[in-house]
């Protein structure tokens, strides 16, 4: 037997148990969140990777939510401490992040994370622990049809229904009015896809004709070549599945060919503070649905965008808006069962909601079987340069401008 | 399909063509001089993008301006990689290691755009940014012209180098045979770390260029490397013209099939190309003795 | 030159690819089966170590730990199955988390699609994915080196698009949800039965290696490490012998990755076909070292544990990134043998045993093999044929020989 | 085909098997390959003597290792053909022509640097069988013959020593025990006394010769031209990648066309 041997075996032992004791003691030393009188909250965000920007919005409305909620006395008289971490945008990680966070950690309740992605697996791992999973941000139908029984989503309505004022607006144009054609591009993501298909499909069955139908990977940065088919398809309404930055591309191509349509209705993007100063301006008459408006005369809105104004000099938008709401409905089941942590108290959260309706920054909301909402978007569009509401025409701000004028 | 979308999409091709041609060629200088396939390519050429993107936004100047210094400065980067990491390895395992050693490099670029500048996607807003031109019916935006010019002239420029100057037929040598050129007394490892240096010009180049017209996030490297590295396949490893030529079918390729496919199954192009080359004709379609046995 | 018992008999097992021991005294027969204390300690550091794992499930104080566990040996199975192919062959892929995916999906699709019980499922997943590194391989090992590692690259990216585009069938970025194999089992449990399929995963590819190791296929496979040309000199069918090793490398990826299905449950195309999932196994591999059976388990222990701990330091920023990088960087530029050479190298050192240090270090080897071919004039070259003059004598020691570059310029010839 | 003179008989060696059938040995027919319009080896036909030791020589750069490795299936000639002993085995795979009977050596000595001694010369072992394959590397009698090729050649107190560690002279030995290790009826050398000292020349003339009476044929590029003289039986000279003069080494030495070749640059 020659020395090397024996030592390879000796080393490789002696560095396969130390890593070993490694991976169990750097994990291991951080448990226990907090003192008894508190109630840890565990979430998951994607602070890091391809989700991270609006990841970090919901990462303001929850702290925003904390905050408030501890000024105000905190839930059941306990204060409330929240422990985020970060997924990296990934699935691994945002399963090992709440698999801690209940089984290591101990905490009382979870947030849902952002990104539809990521809400699936996240879920299942809150439901084998048979926790309360109340999240802002998974709103594609597919989320809701897996069978999750402690799923909530905390905003009013899936994505397929986002664009449903629209599309009952469209339809009941007297038909001389009523535009014939559609193209629709939709960044490969079940959110953006939810969102653009929910209107599309509304749009075909009352007789338009979908003349482009696009998808594009979430990292394609070059738009001109399916401008230029919107474009040459010379379609009166043009439906962009978009998150931000896809949105901002594909308009200014569009601008680059010069393609006028007398509609133009995009997800998310055109909330976005920034929206207007990236496409240079030329934004008069986009459509944008939204779950949120800062000017919405609810009770605790009122409130909410005051003190949060107050805190980040900006008033929110819809993440953040989002995630607050999350908070509000598991504070409204927390003081109504009146127990927050892990074990039976989870299931009579869960039982309590479903039955329930809650008072939020959005409106009462209420939910069904699945945790689909119940209630419906709001459909903005840029009035002389504001973002106004209006549709439904009872929530109205503006006059609903068809059709829309040049960019 | 119409023709006007067609003629749109070809013009569009042409475009994208002259960009991938550039940036292929660089990737296809490193391989020459040093049997190096540069992973970090695409990285460089998103931080130089960033740069760009960042001196627009301090200075407010217009962004090819930063092509005075992410040139000279990466052309630095570039000798000084070669000389102090790549020439580091171990000749026997140096093609190998050295893929490894530069996809480290693209990481650590990638994590510390995202680091210093986030991983918010980013974009340069210019006055002219929406503006196009009628071309025969297409229209071209303006932004995608200039960098297609930026394109066209530093080939041009790289060309003109390799045929004309003492320092390209240095260059040339090296690449075509390394031991030989030694022994006519060329001092090869010289020539590779200006090679190299060269090949990060054409990245900084064309950073600036594609900064000009698309939204750049730290991990878009990822998306730009596997087309580039398909191209200088099926142009010859080594091989420039080859590489230039590959690049403009393949763009060209790219955009008119994204009219029936959809983005998604158009890029498969690419990696369709390369298994084909790799089955057909393994030393690529233009390629010279070098890719033999590469 | 000293003298030692011979571990290369014909029966005694070779576990390591590194070089054996001193040489062995003319004329002695193969002894069999004879326990040594080397042996002993050998096999005492193997049973710990096996029992250290077996019982890692009812150490764990918590699911989490135990889940973290089974993503530890999750890697340690790529890992060790890239080997196949990167350690024996030297040839870098840094695609094969295509395998990892395609072994995830056609498991999940065989469940979804054909209704087969999870397990059979898995094990067809594996053939899909044999049936589909078939044309890769071969396409891939049409040229040599550079073209591979692009091939390997652009696997993964055009599988990557064909799972995205391709929706319908396979989900695309819906995801795709896999059917719990025991949907009886509560989380914990399932953990820990998933840490034991993934340890005799592990095992299996740990008995495959060694048997590979140690047969004239591997011999063939580390010629071609070595010096393909050679090889193929000396009558090594090369080609046939890659293709083989990527054979078996891509399989058993594909299955750590069906397991890893079975397991986890959700499958989004970005998250399985992604690159960073191929570079961690490159990583795990060579940080462990590639030459030795144990290199890759012990890289993914240490990867495994410090991507923990990056992000606890580093969470909310992308500086994990930058230390995946770093520590690349350093083990290729420093340490392109691995961590167990290196320690290797340190006992020794420090150890009691050592017969002598090789003074030669690889450059200046490397550099006076050059220097030796160069000059076409007869010198100095080194020892006389006969051996055994006072030149060969400083460097016959056993060991410390992993830093010795490639003598001679091989490759450098041709015309 | 230039005409041949074969009146090499009588050559150096010693008992060469009686080529009564004289039968053939390696062949190429108008071999041609070229890198880029650089004709390295152009229009070559060359007829090498079984059971004897032939040599190639001529000017650097005259395509001599282009030949070699066009032969040896390492490159892929553009046209032309190879045959061995009357089979064609052009563009065949370097490891079928290896086994079919011929080894070789590399310019610049190649070992595989960081495998023992033994090992080397276990990788060029044989085994055809798929269970062969994967069963254990070393069987004792293949053991035993590498053992013996090694002492032979003087290397044996070696052999568990990584080549890599070797000297020059050392892995030359080496790596014509490995080539041996096949049992190769043919025996290519590229260069054998290149970069070694004049002792170890001696030694590995010495060795080709006795190899030669147990009836090993012989094909050695070589630039020591007293090496090539007084070793070889038939001398081909190469010049601009074709044969222009073969013989026996005393007729090709005043050959004028030879020395216009070798002194004419």
């Amino acid at each position: 037997m020659s020395s090397r041997r024996k030592h390879t075996w000796g080393v490789a032992a002696a560095l396969s148990a130390g890593a070993l004791v490694l991976t169990t003691a750097c994990s291991g030393d951080s448990g226990g969140g907090g003192s008894d009188d508190t109630i840890v909250i565990g979430v998951s965000l994607p602070l890091t990777g391809d989700f991270s920007e609006p990841g970090k919005g919901v990462q303001r409305g929850y702290e925003a939510w904390a905050q408030m909620v501890n000024e105000d006395g905190g839930l059941l008289g306990r204060q409330v401490e929240l422990k985020i971490l970060d997924d990296q945008s990934s699935a691994d990680r945002v399963v090992q992040d709440y698999e801690a966070l209940i089984a290591k950690d101990q905490v009382d309740l979870i947030f849902g994370p952002f990104s539809t992605r990521l809400v699936v697996p996240s879920a299942r791992v809150a439901e084998e622990y048979g926790m309360l999973f109340v999240e802002p941000a998974g709103a594609a139908g597919e989320v809701f049809e897996q069978g999750f029984e402690n799923l909530f989503y905390a905003a009013p309505a899936i994505a397929e229904d986002h664009y449903d004022y629209l599309a009952e607006y469209l339809l009941g144009l007297p038909e001389d009015e009523r535009p014939q054609t559609v193209a629709v591009a939709s960044m490969d993501d079940p959110f953006a896809q939810g969102t653009a298909y929910g209107l599309r499909d509304k749009l075909a069955e009352g007789g338009l004709e979908i003349v482009v139908d696009e998808v594009y990977p979430p990292n394609t940065t070059d738009f001109s070549s399916i401008a230029a088919k919107i474009s040459s398809s010379g379609a009166d309404v043009v439906v962009g599945g978009t998150q931000y930055q896809d949105a901002v591309n594909l308009i200014v191509s569009l601008q680059q060919l010069n393609y006028q349509p007398r509609l133009a209705a995009f997800s998310t993007a055109p909330t976005n503070p920034e929206f207007s100063a990236a496409i240079g301006a030329k934004t008069e008459g986009i459509l944008s649905p939204t779950g949120y408006t800062p000017e919405a005369a609810w009770e605790s809105n009122t409130d909410f965008v005051e003190r949060y104004t107050e805190i980040h000099g900006s008033p929110p938008s819809e993440d953040e808006a989002n995630a607050f709401t999350t908070g509000q409905v598991v504070a409204a089941a927390v003081e109504a069962v009146g127990c927050a942590e892990q074990g039976d108290c989870q299931q009579q959260l869960i039982d309590w909601l479903r039955d329930a309706e809650v008072d939020t920054v959005v409106g009462p909301l209420s939910w069904d079987d699945a945790g689909r909402p119940q209630s419906a978007h709001l459909i903005q569009q840029y009035v002389d340069g504001e973002i106004r509401i209006v549709l439904p025409e009872d929530a109205q701000e503006a006059d609903f401008v068809f059709p829309k004028p040049a960019w | 399909m119409n023709t006007a979308l067609l003629f749109q999409s070809l013009v569009l091709g042409v475009l994208l063509g002259g960009l991938y041609a550039l940036l292929a060629a660089g990737l296809t200088l490193y391989f020459g001089v040093m049997r190096v396939v540069m992973i970090a390519h695409s990285a460089f050429l998103i931080l130089a993008a960033y740069i760009a993107w960042y001196f627009n936004q301090q200075t407010g100047w217009d962004p090819l301006f930063s092509l005075l210094i992410t040139v000279p400065l990466f052309f630095g980067i570039g000798v000084g990689m070669q000389r102090l990491l790549i020439t580091r390895l171990r000749p026997a395992t140096l093609t190998m290691m050295s893929v490894l050693l530069t996809f480290a490099i693209a990481l650590f670029i990638e994590g510390m755009i995202g680091f210093v500048w986030s991983g918010t996607q980013r974009r340069i807003q210019l006055p002219y940014s929406g503006d196009s031109i009628n071309f025969l019916g297409a229209s071209v935006a303006v932004v995608k012209l200039m960098a297609f010019a930026l394109a066209a002239l530093s080939l041009a420029l790289l060309y003109l180098l390799m045929k004309k100057s003492r320092f390209g037929q240095a260059l040339r040598a090296t690449i075509q045979h390394k031991e030989a050129a030694q022994l006519v007394g060329i001092r090869t490892d010289r020539v590779a770390g200006l090679g190299f240096g060269l090949g990060l010009a054409t990245a900084a180049i064309g950073g600036t260029a594609l900064s000009l017209d698309a939204t750049i996030y730290p991990s878009l490297h990822w998306h730009w490397i596997g087309p580039l590295m398909a191209i200088i396949v099926v142009g010859g490893l080594g091989s420039i013209p080859g590489t230039a030529i590959a690049a403009m079918v393949l763009g060209i390729g790219q955009s008119l099939l994204q009219v029936p496919l959809g983005t998604t199954w158009a890029q498969t192009l690419f990696y369709v190309a390369l298994f084909a080359t790799l089955m057909l004709r393994p030393q690529g379609f233009f390629g010279g003795r070098l890719a033999q046995r590469f | 030159m000293p003298s030692a018992s011979d571990t290369r008999s014909s029966t005694a097992p070779d576990d390591t690819t590194g070089p054996g021991g001193a040489g062995r005294p003319a004329g002695a027969g193969p002894w069999r089966g004879r326990l040594t204390t080397g042996r002993l300690i050998r096999l005492g550091a193997f049973l710990v170590c096996a029992a250290l794992l077996l019982s890692f499930p009812s150490m764990a104080p918590n699911p989490y730990i135990l889940s973290a566990g089974v993503v530890v040996l999750s890697y340690a199975c790529t890992a060790t199955a890239w080997n196949f192919m990167g350690g024996f062959t030297g040839y870098v892929s840094l695609g094969h988390a295509a395998f990892f995916g395609l072994g995830a999906y056609s498991t999940a699709l065989l469940i979804r699609d054909l209704e087969l019980s999870p397990f059979v499922a898995w094990l067809l997943g594996g053939v899909v994915v044999l049936v589909v590194t078939i044309p890769v391989g071969v396409a891939a090992l049409r040229v040599r080196g550079a073209s591979f590692v692009i091939v390997s690259i652009s696997f993964v990216l055009i599988t990557l698009l064909v799972f995205q585009g391709w929706d319908a069938f396979t989900g695309g970025s819906n995801g795709l949800v896999v059917p719990r194999p025991f949907p009886e089992l509560l989380r914990p449990e399932h953990h820990r039965v998933f840490f034991y399929l993934f340890a005799a995963l592990l095992g299996v590819m740990l008995l495959a290696w060694w048997a590979i190791d140690r047969s004239q296929f591997g011999m063939g496979l580390k010629a071609v490490r070595e010096d393909e040309d050679k090889a193929q000199a000396l009558g090594v069918p090369t080609r046939n012998y890659k293709l083989a090793a990527y054979l078996i490398s891509g399989t058993f990826t594909g299955l750590a990755g069906g397991m890893y299905a079975l397991w986890f449950g959700d499958l989004d195309p970005i998250f399985q076909f992604s690159i960073m999932l191929g570079a961690y196994m490159v990583l795990m591999a060579l940080l462990g070292g590639v030459r030795h059976l144990f290199g890759p388990l012990l890289g993914a222990l240490i990867v495994g544990s410090a991507l923990e701990y990056f992000k606890m330091e580093f969470g909310d920023t992308q500086l994990h990134l930058v230390a995946t990088a770093l520590l690349l960087a350093l083990v290729v530029l420093f340490m392109p043998d691995g961590i167990i050479p290196a320690a290797r190298d340190l006992v020794r050192r420090f150890g009691p045993q050592q017969s002598s240090i090789r003074e030669m270090t690889a450059a200046e080897l490397l550099e006076r093999n050059r220097e030796a071919a160069a000059e076409a004039a007869a010198r100095t070259a080194g020892g006389t044929a006969a051996g055994g003059t006072a030149g060969d004598g400083d460097r016959t020691d056993d060991g410390g020989t992993d830093g010795a570059g490639a003598a001679g310029s091989g490759k450098e010839e041709e015309r | 085909m230039t005409t041949r003179t074969t009146t090499g008989t009588g050559g150096g060696s010693t008992a060469a098997p009686e080529p009564a059938a004289a039968p053939r040995s390696l062949e190429t027919v108008g071999l041609s390959k070229s890198f880029g319009g650089v004709h390295a080896v152009d229009d070559a036909t060359v007829t090498f003597h079984h059971g004897k030791i032939n040599a190639l020589i001529g000017p650097n750069g005259s395509g001599k290792t282009t030949f070699f490795n066009c032969v040896t299936g390492m490159i892929a000639p553009d046209s032309g053909s190879v045959s061995y002993r009357g089979r064609d085995i052009t563009r065949k795979a370097p490891h079928a022509i290896a086994r079919g009977g011929i080894g070789r050596s590399f310019q610049l000595c190649r070992v595989f640097p960081r495998m023992t001694v033994l090992e080397n010369m276990l990788v060029a072992v044989r085994r055809d069988r798929l269970r062969e394959m994967f069963t254990g590397s070393r069987k004792p009698e293949e053991v035993d013959k590498a053992r013996a090729l090694l002492v032979r050649v003087g290397i044996d107190h070696l052999e568990h020593i990584e080549a890599g560690n070797l000297s020059y002279g050392q892995q030359k030995l080496l790596e014509l025990a490995g080539v041996l290790m096949a049992d190769p009826e043919t025996i290519m050398l590229d260069e054998p006394a290149g970069g070694v000292n004049p002792a170890l020349i001696g030694r590995i003339g010495t060795l080709v010769r006795e190899l030669n009476a147990e009836g090993k044929t012989f094909l050695v590029v070589e630039h020591n031209m007293d090496m090539v003289m007084s070793l070889s039986d038939h001398v081909i000279v190469f010049d601009r990648g074709r044969p222009i003069a073969e013989g026996p080494p005393s007729v090709v030495q005043s050959d004028p066309r030879v020395l216009e070749a070798y002194l004419g640059i």
